[in-house]
């Protein structure tokens, strides 16, 4: 039994013990080049996290777009087709680059580039486990939120840079709905950050040993989820790239591996967005110890993921002028009134509890 | 029953339009000619009892010497059914357009004229439907003699609507 | 150009093919372009519900990776022309084709756009949409069936991925 | 202060997009996301057919038929032979009439699932979509054993049936009619129930009887407005007075009544396709017809209720082989006069919603 728990233990601790051996390498484990090494080492786990999740997510989301619509999904190449994507991601890179006559170069070349950014910046701030986060900073949950939101620019500059009417349609549209969504996603995280008094993601994690914030905010949890899935641009609010009104948005113009880097982007942000879901609302890296926290983590990331794309693969899509009406008129006054019963809840809390 | 209706009325109107009136399974023709086209169609729209005022159809029909547009008309609210035609010149076809009597007549009068080159006056946008602007002739005239396979495959440059 | 530059060109061309990195490069884009043909979403008649079908539950094009059908063709690889291609569509249909990035293919799917089809004597019909667009497989038949469509892509999928063979097949050699 | 007026934007939508169903190409001017005017462009599937039929003969002018409306080809047929065999003069035998409604009411349900299928597909209904051409292919089945053709069928001749559908036929027929009151539940649980599609459709797009009847609409389109018209009862073609069925007349006027009414209508195929296999008797399918179809002079207007609307045909012939003139009335091309007008105001979401519901094929549009 006592062999079990050790190795329970050292699994959990995996990672940390592999950390702390890198460190123990060089002469002062808490020197400058300690601290490079450590960060360059974080930064290519992250870059690893984000296309490795791309590469899977992509070939799950067919699979789950055959599963809701009652086919097998891409099962042909390698075992059960998980080569797919593989043979997917090799093509985009042979393709042609084209960059349109009228487009505005320079625009039209970085926005891919800063998308597939966004993620990794993210990504950096969530604990995978105990003590486990790549950078923590006590502002994580404002981070996060102010870094997703760059996206929004990143669309518009793709839809403003390619010269293309579609384009320019599905930039302006995700202008507005993603600056719409913005407020309630963060209102609706705020409740969480009343009750533990932090902004950092790892006392968020800390404070849900016993029971998972959903339990306690669930309105916050449907907000967040809605205001996410906008955040995100995947339907039914997938406005932006609306195949059948906008052809492909703001991407319409991109070709091979630049509209590749997009794709990995918005795959990377809908990890960022399912791993910031399950650590602020389903406890993070907490569960029963049978198994290591980061294993319980991705659980519940995988979990997330999979709610979005089977919402994506079964819901019409909204109307844009519902979706200003559900941002303005119905997310932002009940987020509001969520952070009003938290407040509450905590006075009576206090109140019961302190005397 | 309705067809003596019908037909009384019918035999009104084509005297007052200078028409003929024939039968032809069952369905009463008007012949009429284009100048009296409107008199007719209106006429036609407001029989009492059995109105004739749904359009159906309205086509051309090249007859070899002369120049037809037919026009198919019911009602949603009963039997009646009714076939006008109106006559025109072969070379110059001029016929005034339904389209004030029915909206519905637009894309039919445009096709018309894409097909048989029949000008209809007062037609708010007769520009040809099908064909692309700068095609030469009217493809369903008899006279109307399809170019060659090696011509047709000849693809034009330009774009359409550019 | 005289006989020796001749020469030398050849045999610069060789050492290009003995290039293990090239070659090898080469057969993985080759490898990966056979497998993953994303077709744009051109439905030009009576094909395109074949192709619809194709895409649909029972014989599901994903099966083999095919079915992200893509509304740009800026990210489509492969061109199924579906159905009858009129004079008046001809010369958007080509502009479509130079919209796709290389390297692209395209597919003539069904009679009309083999050769005319059953239309071919119409004033309005291009015979063929081999007379504008650069067609590597035909599909007989009108409509193909979804079956055919399937067997077509896998043809494409084996010119694709066997350049070389195809090659010696051309010559009948 | 001098108001500053925007341009307004000019969006080129088609030939080659998603949601135009074919080669439909349509210019909309757009003030942000609003349309203010939409330009319709057709002709790009413009294939000469009334030209073709000319110069053919009239059995060899069936297979074309096939191509108008090609989801639903046995109903084009059936207009057709109909009107040469009233042109004629030929009784056709009972069992090739049943047979003619059966195949009919099957391509009616097919088309309507289709309608079902891209109205969902044009929202990013991608389920609903699948679910729909799922149950489609049973009916390409039932097709392909009798004819040996899944889409376009040209299973009809003049003065009658070109074949006997085989055994398994019928309890294939049998089993498919069972099972689709749970299929309709099906897409509308997941499509036609669901809040956001409601939301979509409800209320879009108003088409006011006054307007549908002087834009000569046909077909579901004008039932949707709450006028009880159908050329199966007005004007009772074949055998369909024999048989006891309702016209689904839906008053909204709206996107949403223009497709819901298609699944009425496809509960109403049923009811006709169950009388029909309980009725129908034995006998040859083929009537007495000469070699050579040569009809007397003299002209000829018939219409039938197509899935899309009514589709008619105006044959003058001049007493040979082949006709002098032969007109062919599309339900959709005349239907799609309405969605400038209706779709002014509307947002270019909705713009492609009403455009999904006219259930244009651009087959039968451009001819």
């Amino acid at each position: 039994m006592e062999t079990l728990n050790y190795l329970l233990e050292t699994l959990n601790n995996l990672f940390l013990i592999i950390a702390d051996a890198i460190r123990g390498l060089f002469a002062d484990p808490q020197s400058v080049w300690a601290n490079l090494t450590m960060n360059v080492i974080n930064f290519i786990i992250v870059v690893i996290i984000v296309v490795l999740a791309a590469l899977i997510l992509i070939l799950l989301e067919r699979k789950v777009a055959g599963w809701t619509s009652q086919r097998p999904g891409p099962n042909r190449l390698g075992p059960r087709g998980w080569f797919q994507t593989i043979a997917d991601a090799l093509k985009l890179m042979g393709k042609e680059d084209v960059t349109p006559a009228g487009a505005d170069k320079l625009i039209f070349k970085i926005a891919p580039m800063i998308i597939f950014c966004l993620p990794m910046m993210t990504l950096a701030v969530i604990p995978y486990g105990k003590d486990m986060a790549p950078i923590n900073i006590d502002l994580g949950i404002l981070y996060f939120v102010a870094i997703s939101s760059i996206s929004t620019l990143c669309f518009l500059m793709a839809g403003w840079g390619s010269n293309n009417k579609y384009s320019l349609l599905g930039g302006m549209r995700a202008v507005a709905q993603m600056i719409s969504y913005e407020i309630p996603l963060l209102f609706s995280l705020l409740g969480v950050v009343m009750i533990t008094q932090s902004f950092n993601l790892g006392v968020i994690v800390e404070a849900q040993g016993t029971i998972p914030f959903i339990v306690l905010q669930p309105l916050a949890f449907v907000i967040f989820m809605i205001a996410g899935l906008a955040e995100l641009n995947r339907a039914p609010f997938d406005l932006v790239e609306a195949d059948q009104e906008v052809v492909a948005g703001p991407f319409t113009e991109y070709t091979g591996l630049r509209w590749g880097l997009f794709f990995l982007g918005e795959y990377g942000n809908m990890t960022a967005m399912s791993a910031l879901a399950a650590t602020v609302f389903l406890g993070g890296w907490q569960g029963p110890a049978f198994l290591p926290g980061y294993v319980w983590f991705f659980m519940k990331v995988g979990v997330m993921i999979f709610m979005m794309m089977w919402v994506r693969w079964t819901f019409p899509r909204i109307r844009i002028d519902h979706l200003m009406h559900l941002a303005w008129k119905v997310l932002l006054p009940l987020s509001i009134v969520n952070i009003l019963l938290t407040g509450l809840g905590i006075y009576i809390y206090r109140f019961v509890m302190g005397g | 029953m309705e067809n003596k209706v019908l037909s009384r009325y019918v035999d009104e109107l084509a005297s007052q339009v200078n028409g003929v009136v024939e039968e032809s399974f069952g369905v009463l023709v008007l012949k009429v000619q284009a100048t009296y086209i409107i008199e007719a169609l209106t006429g036609a729209k407001n029989f009492p009892d059995v109105p004739c005022d749904f359009l159906h159809d309205l086509c051309g029909v090249d007859s070899g010497d002369h120049i037809e547009v037919v026009y198919q008309l019911s009602s949603l609210h009963g039997p009646q059914l009714l076939r006008v035609k109106a006559t025109m010149d072969h070379e110059n076809p001029v016929i005034d357009s339904a389209t004030r009597i029915w909206e519905g007549a637009n894309y039919l009068e445009r096709e018309a004229y894409d097909m048989f080159g029949i000008k209809f006056k007062g037609h708010p946008n007769l520009k040809r439907i099908y064909m692309w602007d700068d095609f030469e002739g009217y493809p369903l005239r008899k006279d109307y003699v399809t170019e060659p396979i090696e011509v047709r495959n000849v693809v034009r440059t330009r774009i359409e609507g550019e | 150009m005289d006989v020796a530059s001749e020469k030398r060109l050849r045999e610069e061309e060789t050492l290009i093919e003995k290039n293990v990195l090239v070659t090898t490069i080469d057969k993985a884009l080759n490898w990966a372009r056979g497998h993953s043909f994303w077709p744009v979403t051109l439905g030009l008649a009576c094909c395109a519900i074949e192709m619809m079908a194709t895409g649909g539950p029972r014989y599901d094009i994903s099966r083999f990776g095919y079915e992200v059908f893509r509304a740009s063709p800026r990210q489509a690889d492969v061109m199924i022309v579906a159905g009858t291609c009129t004079r008046k569509m001809a010369p958007l249909l080509r502009r479509i084709y130079d919209q796709m990035p290389e390297p692209k293919w395209v597919i003539a799917m069904g009679s009309c756009a083999n050769a005319g089809g059953p239309f071919v004597d119409s004033y309005s019909m291009l015979a063929g949409v081999d007379k504008i667009l650069p067609v590597d497989v035909y599909i007989p038949g009108c409509p193909p069936r979804p079956e055919s469509l399937i067997y077509g892509l896998l043809q494409l999928q084996y010119k694709v991925s066997n350049p070389a063979k195809v090659r010696l097949m051309r010559h009948g050699k | 202060m001098s108001i500053e007026k925007t341009e307004e934007l000019i969006l080129n939508m088609g030939p080659q997009h998603p949601s135009m169903h074919g080669l439909f190409r349509m210019v909309v001017h757009l003030a942000g996301e609003t349309v203010t005017n939409i330009e319709p462009k057709l002709g790009y599937l413009h294939r000469g057919m009334e030209k073709l039929a000319e110069s053919r003969t009239y059995s060899q002018f069936i297979p074309y038929t096939d191509r108008l409306d090609y989801l639903a080809s046995p109903h084009n047929n059936w207009a057709y032979v109909q009107t040469v065999e009233k042109l004629m003069g030929v009784e056709i035998p009972e069992r090739a009439e049943y047979l003619r409604v059966i195949f009919g009411e099957l391509a009616r349900i097919a088309s309507h699932q289709v309608c079902i299928a891209s109205t969902a597909l044009d929202m990013a209904g991608w389920s609903a979509w699948s679910y729909a051409f799922r149950d489609r292919e049973r009916i390409c089945d039932m097709y392909e054993m009798t004819a040996g053709s899944r889409l376009t069928v040209n299973i009809m001749r003049i003065g009658g049936m070109s074949a006997e559908p085989p055994e398994e036929f019928w309890p294939a027929l049998q089993s498919f009619l069972d099972d689709t009151p749970e299929m309709l539940e099906e897409y509308y649980g997941i499509f036609f129930g669901n809040e956001i599609a409601m939301g979509r459709l409800k209320n879009v797009g108003i088409l006011t009887k006054e307007m549908a009847e002087n834009l000569s609409i046909t077909g579901p389109v004008l039932r949707a407005s709450g006028v009880d018209y159908d050329v199966r009862k007005a004007d009772p073609y074949s055998i369909y007075d024999r048989f006891d069925f309702d016209v689904p007349v839906r008053t909204g006027c709206d996107s949403y009544d223009r497709t819901i009414i298609r699944m009425d209508e496809i509960v109403e195929s049923i009811k006709i396709i169950k009388q029909a296999v309980r009725d129908i008797p034995g006998g040859p399918i083929m009537a007495k017809v000469p070699k050579v179809i040569k009809p007397p002079v003299g002209e000829v207007y018939h219409r039938v209720e197509n899935p899309k609307g009514e589709l008619g045909f105006y044959i003058v012939s001049d007493g040979t082989t082949k006709p002098t003139r032969l007109r062919i009335r599309p339900a959709t091309f005349i239907n799609l006069q309405m969605l400038p007008i209706v779709a002014k105001g509307w947002k270019i979401q909705d713009v492609v919603a009403i455009f999904a519901t006219l259930d244009a094929v651009l087959g039968e549009v451009d001819k």
